[in-house]
């Protein structure tokens, strides 16, 4: 049996049979569940890693630094070692705070952007669950993610957390509808949710080139609401260092501390990636229509590699984002949102509608 | 939870409560601390708290003579620890009736100007740092390295360099200094560009900085808010201007006044200060006359019983020494008017009705120094 | 305004005041408890505009307690210097200029702290920089503190 | 209308200062041959210091292992903290004068702020700064220092 290694489905499908062959059906799917599970755990400590390395080489040589160099070959092994270093500090626990809900919301931020990872297409046939809802599954759990936010600043018996928190649900409830429109005008286009056919129908051309301007404009809409909800960068408002210390996640310190950063950095992850899926083609390599020789070399190279190139150069940008602007107040926060991006984001799903009406696209 | 539900909306709105902010904040640059009464984000009013670091100078002024007190005005307001020393010497000059060597007012002047440049590089790196914007801060602190190599190599420090001494300055300039200095303004006009790039004009700073904090001119006057931070409400009140000194009398540049009284015409004025600055050094630098690094000076040095007044202009402010001396080697009574000081005291009043993110932006754009409040 | 026309204006407002030696400002003694109406006249008279306090320092002249004011007309481009004594080492107070100018605030508390001059009617008079516990008003020379006061 | 003009400039305005900020940080990160870092321990061997460079106070000794300090303690007087102590001892001199010499110059290097006053009063010239500025060490008495070398003398002539 030969395996395309551009294309996992026969792959999947080995295992699947493999598996059916020497146990019932029902252990067959709980141990795929278990091994699928593994590998995604797996791979979100690595990633998680390795973008906490590359936020600290990146914003360092924005800032003509060289940053961390000193665990490792060009300090690759240093956020290893600030794990272990998490690992090993200790617990703390503040009195007057709610115990439960204390403790729980880390594991809530970080479940949230792990749930929403599954939905994710990292190549032909290499996802957990291809729904027939992807996007919407991914909208609403990965918005779970501020119910552990707000747990972690109410709970914290810590004003400065507090504040963090409730600025946190503003924030997301608000950037949550830019970002549900932005990608709902693709959804007009593509005509589907289901992630594994969105990827399919760019073959002969990206979405944000098949769109051409409503898509251009959606994608930077989502590229913005999407910084926001992930609260990364001028708009860290809930974490803001130089007014709130440390915003909602103030008093957790070790590995509960790390959750939360961790997750934030798979959110930002997690964002790029449906962007880079929705807009950017996913897996698909750059096919210009027309050009057989062309689209047939595009294809050699691997679709993984399309997929994590698409999904970096998204994540560069957000990072520039961060690492150049100020930060915004939150009424000013607000404002972006309920009267630049909202109306424009209208207006764009009325145009992309007529467009599609109009067979204006390509 | 019933009483709050049965308290009339408009009690449950007027409720406060207190944030302390600092004396370990990030924004506060240093240990001072604000207690904030807050509604909601509102800044409804705050306490400063300061001598967290209260060092008692002026007391310890009071046993050293007056050539060991340069040491310790560099350490009050560390930033502009040059402007500082050349107040006391100018004080002690004034006095003793000595005339320094024209040598020595150029390089003190050109001195001044260099710390006044590099201060308001570390304030705008700073501010940028506590609007959020974290690449700024070491863009700023990058081109400040390179006034800290050029004190290196003439003064022997890179920040407290003790450099002034009553009658002169410790030892001449290196060879090197002008050939520095002259690099220096070359590639920070080239890099003060960026920093009007990434911040002056960009939309978010505007919006952040404007409206914010307005100070007029008759409140600048009253709480006494000098330097950049009460020109930034069209109050002309530089002393190199209204009582030159050393070389400011016979140089040109010009007072950057504005008059938006807001946080962003403070972090404006600054910004062309350092090209003003930047100005007065090149007219100065290539005129250096020859002579003597210091004047002649006794060995132990008394000022005449009387009281001394010296005004200048820090970097951050009007700075003033007084001095009440009894004959003695030892001055009776020094005080310090600092700018950060009066500077703060108006803090309370210009936050008002703010929300806290506009209370890191005000203070950031009044340019406390800690020490220089505490002394 | 010169010093001599100003030294003239004062001393129509305060005839008691007296005229201090020092070579650079005109230097006025007042009585305590002139220094509020001085201050306010001073302020408000169109011609003497004393509207910026450049600087309050406590003074210890060994007996007696002082308060001096360098007081700076921005319109008027003259500068004065006020100053008020008293002999009362115990319980040594004066009115508060803070309502006049408000830069006085921080300065008067400064003076507090440090000299324990007392000033009434002060909005907020408490210590600045040392704890409300300290024992003692370090600046006066009589103040003895031997564990932070190093003799060499 | 003007309002809705303002509405679009705004955003045009807006955007376009948010990418002249962008092409700041952008043109950095793509030259990392303006990285400024020191590399501080790799770079010790050929770290150059200013000669001016104030890093402790030293006696300057010739070859012969002499110096030229009497041991008068203008220098200590001079201190504003205290970092100078000077123990001079008498000798009698080959002229059978009886006259003092150092015998023992201590340096509290934790107390000194680097003012220089001792360095510039020193009569003749005996003190100096050393460029060393490696100072940490384990225990506080280790930050006092004799100056004057063991067996040193002073330099005839001097005194």
């Amino acid at each position: 049996m030969t395996f395309n290694i551009y294309d996992f489905t026969s792959f999947n499908r080995w295992i699947d049979e493999g598996l059916n062959s020497i146990m019932s059906p029902t252990w067959a799917l709980i141990t795929e569940m278990a091994i699928i599970g593994i590998v995604f755990l797996l791979f979100y400590a690595i990633v998680g890693l390795f973008l906490v390395y590359a936020e600290r080489k990146v914003c360092a040589f924005m800032q003509n630094r060289v940053g961390p160099n000193r665990v490792g070959p060009y300090g690759i092994f240093q956020t290893i070692a600030d794990f272990i270093k998490l690992l090993m500090k200790e617990l703390v626990y503040i009195k007057d705070s709610d115990k439960l809900l204390f403790n729980i919301a880390p594991f809530i931020v970080i479940i949230a952007s792990f749930m929403a990872l599954s939905a994710v297409p990292f190549a032909k046939g290499l996802h957990a669950i291809d729904f027939d809802i992807g996007i919407l599954y991914v909208i609403a759990v990965s918005s779970l993610g501020v119910v552990g936010i707000l747990l972690a600043g109410w709970s914290s018996n810590n004003k400065y957390s507090l504040i963090g928190a409730m600025r946190s649900g503003a924030q997301i409830v608000s950037y949550e509808l830019s970002v549900g429109l932005s990608l709902l005008t693709i959804i007009v286009l593509a005509g589907t949710m289901q992630f594994s056919e969105i990827v399919e129908m760019q073959r002969n051309g990206w979405f944000i080139f098949k769109g051409h301007i409503p898509a251009i404009i959606a994608f930077i809409v989502f590229l913005i609401a999407s910084t926001a909800e992930t609260n990364r960068g001028p708009f860290d408002l809930a974490e803001a260092e130089s007014e709130l210390t440390a915003g909602f996640h103030t008093e957790y310190s070790g590995i509960k501390f790390a959750f939360f950063f961790l997750a934030e950095y798979m959110n930002m992850f997690l964002v790029a990636s449906i962007a880079a899926t929705v807009f950017w083609g996913g897996w698909m390599p750059f096919h210009v229509s027309g050009w057989a020789g062309f689209n047939t070399i595009m294809d050699y190279i691997p679709p993984l590699v399309w997929y994590f190139g698409k999904t970096a150069f998204i994540i560069w940008l957000m990072m520039l984002f961060k690492w150049t602007f100020p930060r915004l107040r939150i009424d000013q926060l607000l404002t972006l949102e309920w009267k630049y991006l909202l109306p424009i984001n209208l207006v764009n799903i009325l145009f992309m509608a007529f467009l599609v009406l109009m067979h204006w696209h390509f | 939870m019933k009483e709050i539900i049965n308290l009339p909306v408009s009690k449950i709105e007027e409720e406060e409560y207190h944030i302390n902010m600092g004396p370990q904040h990030p924004s506060t640059h240093g240990v001072l601390r604000l207690l904030v009464s807050l509604q909601g984000e509102i800044v409804k009013s705050l306490k400063p708290h300061c001598g967290y670091i209260h060092r008692g100078i002026e007391k310890m002024c009071e046993k050293d003579t007056y050539p060991q007190v340069i040491h310790l005005t560099d350490r009050m307001d560390y930033l502009s620890a040059h402007i500082n020393n050349h107040a006391v010497c100018l004080l002690v000059e004034k006095a003793l009736e000595i005339e320094v060597p024209e040598r020595v007012k150029y390089i003190r002047t050109i001195m001044d100007e260099l710390t006044r440049i590099q201060s308001h590089q570390l304030w705008w790196s700073s501010f940028g740092m506590d609007l959020g914007g974290l690449t700024c801060f070491f863009y700023g602190l990058r081109d400040r390295e390179m006034i800290l190599d050029i004190w290196e190599e003439t003064t022997g420090s890179r920040f407290l360099q003790s450099y002034n001494c009553p009658g002169g300055v410790m030892q001449d300039i290196h060879p090197n200094f002008q050939k520095k200095v002259h690099a220096f303004i070359k590639t920070f006009k080239k890099k003060i560009k960026d920093y009007d790039r990434i911040l002056s004009g960009n939309v978010i700073f505007e919006n952040r900085s404007q409206g914010v904090g307005i100070l007029s001119k008759e409140d600048a006057i009253s709480y006494g808010v000098t330097g950049p931070s009460g020109r930034g409400s069209g109050w002309s009140c530089d002393i190199r201007k209204i009582e030159p000194y050393s070389m400011y009398g016979q140089v040109h540049f010009n007072e950057v006044l504005r008059y938006e009284c807001d946080t962003y015409s403070r972090y404006m004025v600054r910004m062309q200060e350092m090209h003003e600055s930047m100005n007065i050094i090149e007219q100065l630098i290539d005129n250096i006359p020859a002579g003597d690094h210091s004047a002649k000076m006794k060995a132990v040095i008394k000022l005449p019983a009387g009281e001394y007044f010296q005004r200048v202009e820090s970097a951050r402010g009007e700075l003033d020494v007084y001095v009440v001396s009894d004959g003695n080697k030892t001055p009776y009574r020094m005080k310090f008017r600092t700018p950060s000081f009066t500077n703060l005291g108006v803090l309370d009043h210009i936050s008002r009705g703010m929300k806290i993110a506009d209370l890191v932006a005000i203070g950031a754009s009044l340019d406390l120094v800690i020490p220089d409040i505490d002394r | 305004m010169d010093n001599d026309s100003l030294k003239a204006r004062i001393l129509e407002i305060v005839p008691e005041a007296q005229q201090e030696e020092n070579k650079q400002y005109l230097t006025i003694l007042v009585p305590a408890a002139k220094l509020h109406d001085l201050a306010l006249k001073m302020k408000s008279t169109t011609d003497l505009a004393f509207d910026y306090l450049i600087c309050l320092s406590g003074v210890d002249y060994g007996k007696q307690l002082a308060v001096v004011y360098h007081i700076n007309s921005i319109l008027q481009k003259h500068t004065v210097v006020i100053k008020v004594k008293t002999d009362d080492r115990i319980n040594p107070s004066f009115d508060t200029v803070s309502d006049i100018w408000r830069t006085a605030e921080f300065h008067e508390r400064e003076a507090y702290d440090m000299f324990g001059i007392r000033f009434n009617n002060h909005p907020d008079l408490r210590r600045i920089f040392l704890e409300e516990d300290w024992k003692g008003y370090p600046l006066r020379k009589d103040y003895v503190d031997e564990v932070n006061i190093v003799e060499f | 209308m003007n309002s809705f003009f303002r509405y679009f400039s705004d955003i045009f305005h807006g955007v376009k200062s948010l990418l002249i900020g962008m092409s700041v940080t952008g043109r950095y990160f793509f030259s990392p041959g303006q990285i400024v870092t020191q590399q501080y321990p790799e770079n010790r061997k050929n770290l150059q210091m200013f000669e001016r460079f104030k890093g402790e106070v030293i006696m300057l000794h010739d070859i012969n292992n002499q110096h030229r300090c009497n041991g008068c303690g203008i220098c200590e007087n001079n201190c504003p903290n205290g970092s100078i102590e000077i123990i001079s001892a008498r000798i009698t001199g080959e002229d059978g004068k009886s006259k003092r010499i150092i015998d023992k110059h201590i340096y509290h290097l934790g107390m000194c702020t680097f003012c220089g006053l001792c360095v510039k009063n020193c009569p003749s010239n005996a003190l100096g700064f050393g460029n060393e500025f490696e100072h940490a060490v384990f225990d506080r008495s280790k930050l006092n220092k004799v100056l004057n070398q063991p067996g040193s003398s002073i330099i005839k002539g001097v005194e």
